[in-house]
């Protein structure tokens, strides 16, 4: 199978994917040389009020909410026993691995001095710091991440004994990952619950880890129908019976529970909201706009994904999964960017540089280049031969 | 040990409850081995 | 259950609609607030309120509109509001009774305003809202808000009244008090007048004035007062007043005292009955009240409970500085005026009330014997005393002779990026003296012709060859308060200069005062 | 299922987030070291002669500024800390007249900066100074994400060294037994060095000989759990650019909820995952043996049918022979007593 996917990758290499691609990367790597000669001054619009642009709330916030497919999928599977979305697992570890691995990749754009990216756990620790936290969490689920993806590898490249080391930890592995994720997922919120000054108050909530967390399960599940539908047209071919077989099976079991966990976010936003008691805001034009976020990018898509999985209609769940993505990536730009120093005046806001936004683009391209070399070689969407019947 | 900030106590109380999340997560899977090791064909 | 299309169709136009509120929402929170011009006129017509839950919003009234409008219109106050027996105009709304139900209410109102807006429409003019243009007086955001100024009776406007001949003094009397004052020696019957006890006190008022400026008018008088709403209670036209009674006034030369037979001296003392054996602990105050006359607004700014009520003579209230209505009070918001204001603002210890200033008013009555002989005093003796006292008072300032005021002053003891300070000494005292020469006020509590030196050469006895500032002022930046020379000096001279309002030399002018060294 | 329990458990953890607010950490409490130092600044004395900013510069050795120090146009346009200047006055409209305000690290008691970087770059020195150690960070700016008051500045120019820049309260000139640069700079003693308490008594007996002139308040003394830097004024202070809705919860008081659950999901999260691992499991177990049993008891009752009917089908096939055999016997027997009836009753009998 791999010698037939790799002919036919060389006939066309001029599709119009390809091209897109390469200029986004030869742009992004015009970019990188500018950020490592001018400084961050010379390519991002931050400024001594706005320490943090879209490399943190894309590339970081909204990047590990969407890479919260992996812990979601495996916990379902290997803890809760569902082992119809077995297929499910490997996809979106896979997803996961390059989405974390992106994340670090992107800091290293984004701080100042990126060789010390380890300093915080092997030189000083600074435990007070809930970016500390988010910090250890990160490289440790990234280990785990990869580890978990390393099956799928010795697979491919045929270690077979090491591969069924690996696989023994499965179970250890999975709770690491879901211990680590529920951490680091709702530390990202608690990152801002230092600043009750800066962000606005509909936003700010003692509560913000929960939201934070609570929310990347949806996003994750909602990541994993979504970029399952993506995958599916270019990689069909790959896709062996038991991976399409259950495909429906996982969007709707996945779009029940996403649907249900909505639903409780909804609820959870409310009780911040009655706990701060902050219903007067809602009159306001931040009012609106939370109302936007909340009516139309939660309420709605539980509401579509119920419709969906009651009428067994797939591309109403395939919608509801891309409007949740989207959803979350909102939130996440509320929170980090459009509610945070609300107080300033608009001519000290912020709004990203068109080279910051090319570093994002070039992250995402590379995330999805990696997605396609490995699919196209490994045992993802398809079972080894030789592993049949293997869980 | 005497502290002149909050700060200063959390930066040690959090370092030693981080190694101790260490221990807990090494002890937690060696517990579950010695849990479920055992001869209980009950289960 | 519904199909999946339609559901997506339903969620573009959802989030298109969410999308708009989102963003044009801010532009609708401006449109709310641009209604904001205040009207003196504006009333809420809103009676219904008091019986039961409104159905609609409070009409919106411009009440000097209709009166323009009427008038305009050959037309009279009687086409709303109805004349009693003794011809004075009720204020309510023609046929208002105090016993109607709400729907009684609604009608009189819709009847009364719609009938008269149909009739003066047929008869060609521009006209109100008719039947059916609900929102045009019920309005949830009124298109005008009510702002109304306190009408304000101050002594020139009491004077212009008091002193008209258009209102004719009583039979017998040689004054015309009882126009307004119903009963004569009880000024401010207004509000003990039983007619008037049910009244709130501003209805009180709209009864007495306007409907005697508007019998005034029909009687085509000589002169009359306002009826407009805004002649009273609209902010230009109360400053427009004040401006031309000023001119009125400073052109007689001062407002005539108020022949009311107030007495020109008042001694401020324990009164009794009967002789008392204990002398009285503190010695009475001759209070000159011919001069504050003048000097206030009128009678009840310190008469606050009226002329005839007892005055409260406690000692917090006499001396409560936070109030314009007490003896210090007053005094010490006259030393914020610019003249004053240099030395006293920052200078705790000149603040209105402290010990030594006591003796500036207690000083009738210095003989203990003296003093318990004068509390069962007659009144007349006790004036007499008061105003043997005020002749004393010389009225003018004491000041130390100008030769002996040194012209400058070079200060250069810390001079190091800047050359000494050459101070035109005599000429800041003679500032101040300036500020100070006619105020009687200042000369009598600026007991000694030292006084004004106090004002910079502080925390010592007053004298013309003060202690130098640096044997004070010694140390910089310590935390005892008390500041080095070279602050002391710039907090003395720029706080002085802002509380004066002189603007030059600006503080941060350096070199107006000492030249840079030049290096 | 797995769900609501995680909902549960982490609402619970997220409700202990508001609780531990008043009291610092539990009973304990931290008071500032008894050598805090600070500075009190006085609205109603500064000129915004900028003297300080031009003392601040030369002593911490920072480029020169675009515009002079005595060009006084600077201060109508508001203006912040950044990279090359650590302090800043500016100007505001008061009720009389324009009041000045000058801008620095108010060096927090409970720094939010220290609070949030995670190598600890950031320290609260015990003579008050806050003070960054480059040679640890990052440069990950979430200290001044975490900053109140929008102090720390960054050096975005720098592509590779980037340093995060403030106010160090002068802690070398501290160190020397010398008043921080602007403090001795200033002509109007508008700022006061020294300890803290001591700063607050001082602010206390001003603005009581002086209760017209002062708003009655000391801006620091409390604000984010308190600063060593503080301020006292003639107008509210939200008229001279500082905000007065930052609440008295220190920064490490609003993380302590967030980072205290975290050892909770640490603890139990094993615990309830593998619960609900081996409960998932045994489930399966159970379901299974079900299913054998199942199995097993249809197997037993269709085949204890299929014998039963075999069995009938057999008695019947028995009954069925044996009654054609009699049958074939009587009509033998009848054949043969026929010819002989005596022997055929005896035979009969005799079956």
């Amino acid at each position: 199978m791999t010698v037939e996917t790799v002919t036919a990758e060389r006939k066309s290499l001029f599709t119009p994917f390809n091209i897109i691609a390469a200029v986004i990367l030869v742009a992004g790597l015009v970019v990188t040389v500018m950020r490592f000669t001018g400084g961050l001054g010379a390519v991002t619009n931050l400024d001594q009020n706005n320490p943090w642009g879209i490399w943190i709330s894309f590339d970081l916030l909204c990047g590990v909410a969407l890479a919260a497919g992996g812990y979601t999928t495996s916990a379902a599977c290997y803890i809760f026993g569902l082992k119809k979305y077995h297929s499910g697992v490997r996809p979106a570890i896979l997803t996961a691995f390059l989405g974390y691995a992106l994340v670090v990749f992107a800091l290293h754009y984004d701080v100042g001095r990126p060789w010390r990216l380890p300093y915080p756990i092997f030189v000083q620790q600074g435990t007070t710091s809930l970016l500390f936290e988010v910090g250890l969490c990160v490289f440790l689920y990234l280990t785990v991440l990869f580890v978990e993806f390393t099956p799928a590898m010795f697979e491919w490249l045929g270690m077979k004994k090491i591969r069924n080391i690996v696989v023994k930890g499965t179970l250890a592995l999975t709770i690491m990952g879901v211990i680590l994720s529920t951490l680091h997922q709702s530390s990202l919120g608690a990152l801002f619950s230092i600043a009750p000054s800066k962000l606005h108050p509909l936003w700010y909530s003692p509560y913000l880890p929960v939201f934070f967390f609570v929310s990347s399960i949806c996003a994750g599940m909602s990541m994993v129908i979504f970029e399952g539908t993506l995958s599916h047209k270019p990689m069909h071919r790959l896709m062996d019976k038991e991976y399409l077989d259950n495909h429906d099976g996982l969007i709707l079991g996945f779009g029940k529970a996403t649907s249900l966990v909505l639903f409780g976010y909804f609820a959870i936003k409310l009780i911040g909201l009655a706990y701060d008691n902050n219903w007067h805001y809602l009159t306001t034009g931040w009012g609106a706009w939370y109302m936007v976020e909340m009516l139309g990018f939660v309420a709605l898509p539980s509401f579509l994904y119920a419709v969906g999985v009651r009428d067994r209609n797939i591309p109403l769940i395939k919608w509801a999964a891309g409007l949740t993505v989207l959803g979350i990536v909102v939130n996440r730009f509320n929170v980090s960017l459009v509610a945070f120093n609300y107080f300033l005046p608009s001519s000290q806001r912020y709004f990203p540089s068109w080279s910051e936004i090319t570093i994002s683009l070039f992250v995402v391209a590379i995330g999805v280049l990696a997605f396609r070399f490995i699919t196209t070689r490994m045992p993802i969407f398809h079972e080894h031969p030789d592993y049949k019947d293997a869980h | 040990m005497e502290f002149y900030t909050l700060q200063d106590y959390y930066t040690f109380t959090k370092g030693v409850v981080y190694l101790i999340m260490g221990g807990i997560l090494v002890g937690a899977t060696l517990y579950w081995r010695f849990l479920m090791g055992g001869n209980n064909k009950d289960d | 259950m519904a199909n999946g299309k339609q559901l997506l169709r339903m969620t573009v136009i959802v989030l298109a609609l969410a999308g708009v509120l989102g963003f044009g929402i801010e532009a609708m929170g401006m449109l709310e607030k641009a209604a904001d011009n205040g009207r003196p006129d504006v009333i809420m017509v809103d009676t219904i309120a008091k019986i039961k839950n409104l159905e609609q919003s409070a009409a919106v009234f411009k009440h000097d509109a209709h009166t323009k409008a009427l008038k305009d219109q050959g037309m009279s106050c009687e086409s709303c509001h109805t004349k009693d027996v003794r011809g004075e105009m009720s204020l309510s709304f023609k046929g208002r009774a105090d016993e109607m139900s709400a729907g009684q209410l609604k009608d009189l109102y819709h009847d009364g305003c719609i009938s008269c807006h149909v009739e003066s429409g047929e008869k060609g003019f521009k006209t109100g809202p008719m039947a059916g243009e609900c929102r045009s007086c019920h309005q949830a955001a009124p298109d005008a808000t009510a702002v109304r100024e306190k009408a304000g009776m101050d002594g020139a406007l009491h004077f212009i009244h008091w002193d008209s001949k258009v209102l004719p003094p009583a039979q017998g009397k040689d004054t015309n008090c009882a126009t307004c004052h119903e009963k004569a020696g009880e000024e401010d019957a207004w509000r003990f007048d039983p007619k008037f006890a049910a009244m709130p006190v501003n209805e009180a008022f709209h009864a007495k004035c306007v409907t005697c400026h508007q019998s005034l008018a029909e009687k085509k008088a000589e002169r009359t007062g306002p009826v407009l709403c805004a002649d009273c209670h609209g902010a230009k036209e109360i400053a427009t007043r004040k401006d031309e009674l000023a001119k009125t006034v400073k052109a007689m030369g001062g407002l005539p005292r108020l022949p009311r037979k107030q007495p020109d001296a008042v001694l401020l003392a324990p009164k009794s009955e009967k002789p008392v054996e204990t002398v009285p602990g503190m010695a009475g105050v001759a209070f000159d009240h011919k001069r504050h006359e003048a000097n206030v607004d009128n009678c009840v700014t310190c008469h606050t409970k009226g002329v005839n009520a007892d005055m409260d003579k406690s000692f917090a209230a006499l001396h409560d500085t936070a109030s314009d209505a007490s003896c210090v009070g007053c005094h010490a918001a006259r030393q914020e005026q610019p003249e004053c204001a240099g030395c006293h603002a920052q200078r705790p210890e000149a603040a209105a009330l402290n010990e030594a200033s006591c003796a500036t008013c207690h000083n009738v009555g210095t003989d203990a014997d003296e003093r318990r002989l004068m509390v069962s005093a007659p009144k007349e003796m006790r004036a007499a005393v008061a105003a043997e006292a005020v002749a004393t008072r010389s009225g003018t300032h004491a000041l130390v002779a100008v030769d002996a005021i040194p012209e400058f002053v070079t200060i250069g003891s810390l001079s190091k990026d800047y050359q000494p300070s050459k101070m035109p000494h005599r000429k800041i005292v003679m500032k101040l003296v300036d500020g100070v020469k006619d105020n009687p006020l200042a000369a009598a509590f600026h007991t000694a012709p030292e006084s004004l030196c106090a004002g910079c050469h502080h925390n010592s006895p007053a004298t013309v060859n003060p202690p130098k500032c640096g044997s004070c002022h010694t140390k910089p930046f310590e935390v005892d308060g008390r500041p080095g020379l070279m602050a002391a000096y710039h907090g003395q001279c720029m706080t002085c200069h802002t509380e004066m309002k002189l603007e030059k030399p600006a503080a941060t002018d350096c070199a107006a005062c000492h030249e840079k060294k030049a290096n | 299922m797995l769900r609501r329990t995680f909902l549960g458990l982490l609402g619970a953890a997220g409700a202990s987030v508001a609780l531990p607010r008043s009291a610092a950490a539990g009973s304990k409490k931290f008071g500032p070291h008894p050598d805090t130092m600070g500075v009190l600044f006085d609205a109603t004395r500064c000129i915004g002669c900028r003297k300080c900013e031009a003392a601040c510069n030369e002593v911490n050795e920072l480029p020169a500024p675009d515009r002079k120090f005595d060009d006084l146009s600077v201060l109508d346009t508001e203006r912040r800390t950044d990279e090359k200047t650590y302090t800043v006055v500016n100007k505001y409209q008061g009720m009389n007249g324009p009041v000045y305000r000058k801008a620095q690290c108010n060096h927090c008691l409970e720094p939010a900066c220290a609070s949030a970087c995670f190598v600890r770059a950031f320290k609260k020195q015990p003579n008050g100074a806050v003070t960054y150690d480059a040679s640890v960070c990052v440069g990950c700016r979430y200290c001044m994400v975490a900053c109140p008051f929008s102090i720390p500045a960054y050096e975005y120019g720098e592509p590779l060294t980037p340093r995060v820049m403030k106010c160090t309260l002068c802690a070398p000139r501290l160190a020397e037994g010398k008043l921080p640069g602007c403090v001795e700079r200033c002509p109007k003693e508008a700022l006061t060095f020294g300890p803290r308490d001591a700063l607050i008594e001082i602010a206390r007996a001003r603005i009581a000989a002086f209760p017209g002139k002062y708003v009655d308040h000391i801006y620091g003394e409390r604000e984010m759990g308190g600063t060593s830097w503080m301020y006292i004024s003639g107008e509210p202070f939200s008229h001279i650019g500082l905000r007065e809705d930052l609440g008295t919860a220190s920064a490490p008081e609003l993380t302590a909820g967030a980072l205290a659950a975290v050892p909770m999901v640490v603890g139990l999260w094993p615990v309830l995952l593998g619960g609900i691992y081996a409960v998932s499991r045994r489930k399966d177990k159970v379901a299974n043996e079900e299913r054998v049993t199942a199995v097993k008891d249809a197997l037993a009752k269709a085949a204890a049918e299929a014998e039963k009917k075999l069995h009938e089908e057999l008695s019947k096939a028995e009954t069925a022979g044996r009654r054609r055999i009699e049958v074939e016997v009587k009509k033998a027997v009848e054949e043969a007593l026929s010819a002989k009836d005596e022997d055929a009753e005896k035979s009969e009998e005799e079956v």
